[in-house]
């Protein structure tokens, strides 16, 4: 590989490591929709009967 | 008495109440000679034959580290039996007399260990000089006051057989560079200058800190 | 005086205690009763210092030297004998003339004969006597006592009974049990948790 | 924390600042007399390297405030400052190694002192992921993690003194290069990419705490709920 390609791979990497931490926080904001969806339920169930 | 008469009497209590639970059940001690003197043999038909003498020396310190390792993955198992951490916590002496006591003893120990594996390894592999020794002392201080301190962490964590090697090692890499350099290198004295300056570091931080391990 | 007010202690999801509140003026015997897992253990654990409440806030008057704790466990070193174990909680305890104090303790919780025996050696009623007089041994002004009548065989129970009997009015006493019959004459304060 | 709204404010000159580093690095900025092209990964790398550093030393900070004053708040910070930390410690890894390949032909070089420490770091801080783990949630363990976290920041000058000791005596290297000497327009590209790497690392561990306190007050909502 030439000099500029491993250049090029080391900003990737850079790049790549972001976008993993994105998707790794993605995950994490699915699953807090999906807890709130949850508790959201609940509240309901219970004021409905309160 | 004076306050620190009191500490010093509270450590040399726990040290010797340690030494006292070693020499009536006889459970870390043997362990730890025998696995050193194992270790070098084994480690007599790992080398090739033509290896020097540098590495040789760096395999004593692979035996030191791990006889150390075993000495400290039971470091704390008297206090866990009978829930008696608890009542030293409770004690009104200084909670970091514990640590100093528990360092005291496992130094005892691992320096039995070491009065075994230094002849040993000189009549196996390499002669070791005056340099080297003091290597292996100031080493094995840092190695009792940090791992001591990191015992007590693990015991308190549940895989704790696996997490004291984990927590151990990356502390222990100076101290190796430290022994291995006064052992092989000309310059012995800036390691063992080095090896000092640890000790004093992580000692202090040592004592500070292990009030916040042991109590909530 | 030991005062407890909105109490609360979670060990990582398990909530242990919640909303606790209590008084105590000294020399005051504080009976805590309730079912298996209601937080006994645990608030007796958050008055000795072994533990710090998550929510709510505890005020114990007095140091960590005036403090005698019992727990489940006996805190005590099982390959160490009575003497030994004893003699190691004197000096830290800087219990003045400790031997004679642990040997009239072993004499009074009938444990003289198996002084220099292990701790290992001993059965639970035992260790549990034992245990009893290292909590007493620097004959401390606060006792927490988590259940102190479990593995005692009528002797023992006698024994302890006469004990709390002439400690009550003189030291605040904390106690933990299933039994409350045993010691209700002796209490000052009720706590039940749920 | 100081002002919670100005995130998406922080994120977005995070990312504008990201790219003209990026922009300034690879095109603005001259090239490197001997070292040629393989110098520009220089301006990302030693940028993350500092950053991983700060990150350690704050998440010392906030655990030196936990054990001095306590609170639940502070075991969080420390923890995502951990953990940032160890992200950029790997990236910081895997450029230099790319780097050491370009410049030296080999992935890895043990005559790069800051490499062999980012090594002894990495190690070192996975096991604080480890150690914290296997602890039951709690005062103890918001404790234990201060303390090991206060011994990493020790281990960093001791660590740097032993590698360079080391690398003196007993692993006597080849190649060693400390770093190019940089003209004005080099060294003004390399403040900006400094600047814009902290700032993402400060950026990302907003956005992490705000995900870990969302998941402690659900958990409180959780327990009141059911």
């Amino acid at each position: 590989m030439s000099q500029g390609q491993y250049v090029a791979l080391a900003y990737g990497v850079v790049l790549v490591f972001v976008l993993l931490w994105v998707a790794i926080i993605a995950t994490k904001l699915v699953r807090l929709e999906r807890e709130t969806g949850e508790l959201a339920e609940i509240a309901r169930g219970r004021r409905a009967d309160g | 008495m004076s306050a620190l008469a009191l500490y010093t009497a509270d450590v040399v209590a726990l040290a010797r109440k340690d030494l006292k639970l070693e020499l009536r059940a006889r459970d870390t001690l043997p362990a730890m000679l025998l696995f050193v003197l194992s270790t070098l043999v084994v480690f007599h038909f790992a080398l090739p034959a033509g290896t020097g003498d540098d590495a040789a020396f760096g395999l004593l310190w692979i035996a030191i580290v791990f006889t150390a390792l075993l000495g400290l993955a039971r470091a704390w198992a008297p206090e866990r039996e009978g829930g008696a951490l608890d009542g030293l916590v409770l004690a009104p002496c200084d909670r970091s007399a514990i640590w100093l006591g528990k360092t005291l003893a496992t130094l005892a120990f691992l320096g039995a260990a070491e009065l075994v594996a230094l002849p040993a390894f000189a009549l196996f592999f390499a002669p070791i000089d005056l340099v080297a020794v003091a290597g292996v002392v100031l080493a094995s201080i840092g190695i009792c006051a940090v791992g001591s301190l990191l015992a007590a962490m693990a015991a308190a964590s549940r895989g704790r057989e696996v997490i004291l090697p984990l927590l151990f090692l990356p502390l222990a890499i100076p101290l190796v560079v430290g022994g291995v350099g006064a052992g092989i290198s000309p310059e012995g004295a800036t390691y063992l200058s080095f090896l000092a300056l640890y000790d004093l570091v992580f000692a202090i931080l040592a004592w500070a800190t292990f009030e916040y391990v042991v109590t909530e | 005086m030991i005062a407890g007010e909105g109490l609360e202690k979670r060990y990582g999801r398990k909530r242990a205690l919640r909303g606790v509140s209590f008084d105590l003026p000294r020399r005051g015997f504080l009976l805590v009763t309730g079912p298996n897992g209601s937080g006994k253990t645990t608030l007796l654990r958050l008055v000795a210092g072994l533990a710090a409440p998550t929510k709510g806030t505890l005020t114990v008057e007095g140091e960590r030297g005036d403090l005698g704790y019992l727990g489940h466990e006996s805190l005590l070193y099982r390959e160490l004998t009575a003497l030994e174990n004893l003699d190691l909680y004197g000096r830290l305890y800087r219990v003045p003339e400790r031997r004679e104090r642990s040997g009239m303790l072993l004499e009074r919780f009938g444990l003289w004969e198996v002084r220099a025996d292990r701790v290992s050696t001993f059965s639970r009623g035992m260790t549990q006597r034992l245990a009893l007089c290292r909590a007493l041994l620097h004959d401390p002004a606060l006792l927490v006592l988590d259940e102190p009548y479990t593995a005692l065989d009528d002797d023992g129970a006698a024994l302890l009974d006469s004990e709390l009997a002439a400690l009550t009015g003189e030291r605040t006493i904390l106690l933990s049990t299933h039994d409350p019959a045993r010691v209700a004459l002796l209490a000052t304060h009720r706590l039940v948790l749920t | 924390m100081s002002s919670r709204n100005n995130l998406p404010l922080l994120a977005f000159s995070t990312a504008g600042l990201l790219g003209a580093a990026v922009v300034l690095a690879l095109l603005v900025a001259p090239e490197d007399a001997d070292q040629g092209v393989s110098q520009r990964i220089f301006y990302f790398h030693v940028p993350i390297a500092l950053t991983a550093y700060l990150c350690f030393g704050l998440g010392a900070w906030k655990a030196l405030r936990l054990l001095w004053v306590g609170g639940e708040r502070r075991d969080l910070e420390s923890y995502t400052w951990i953990h940032q930390g160890t992200i950029f410690g790997a990236l910081t890894l895997i450029t230099g190694s790319i780097w050491a390949k370009a410049s030296w032909g080999v992935w890895w070089s043990w005559g790069s002192n800051q490499l062999v420490l980012f090594l002894v770091l990495f190690l070192f801080y996975c096991a604080y992921f480890m150690l914290r783990f296997s602890i039951e949630e709690g005062a103890r363990r918001e404790r234990i993690c201060a303390v090991y976290a206060l011994f990493g920041v020790a281990l960093i000058p001791v660590s740097f003194f032993a590698i360079r000791l080391a690398s003196d005596f007993i692993h006597p290297t080849v190649f060693t290069r400390e770093g190019p000497q940089m003209t004005g327009t080099m060294f003004g590209a390399f403040l900006v990419c400094w600047a814009a790497i902290t700032l993402l690392a400060y950026v990302m561990y907003r956005i992490e705490l705000v995900g870990k306190r969302t998941d402690a007050n659900l958990r409180e909502l959780r327990e009141v709920l059911s």
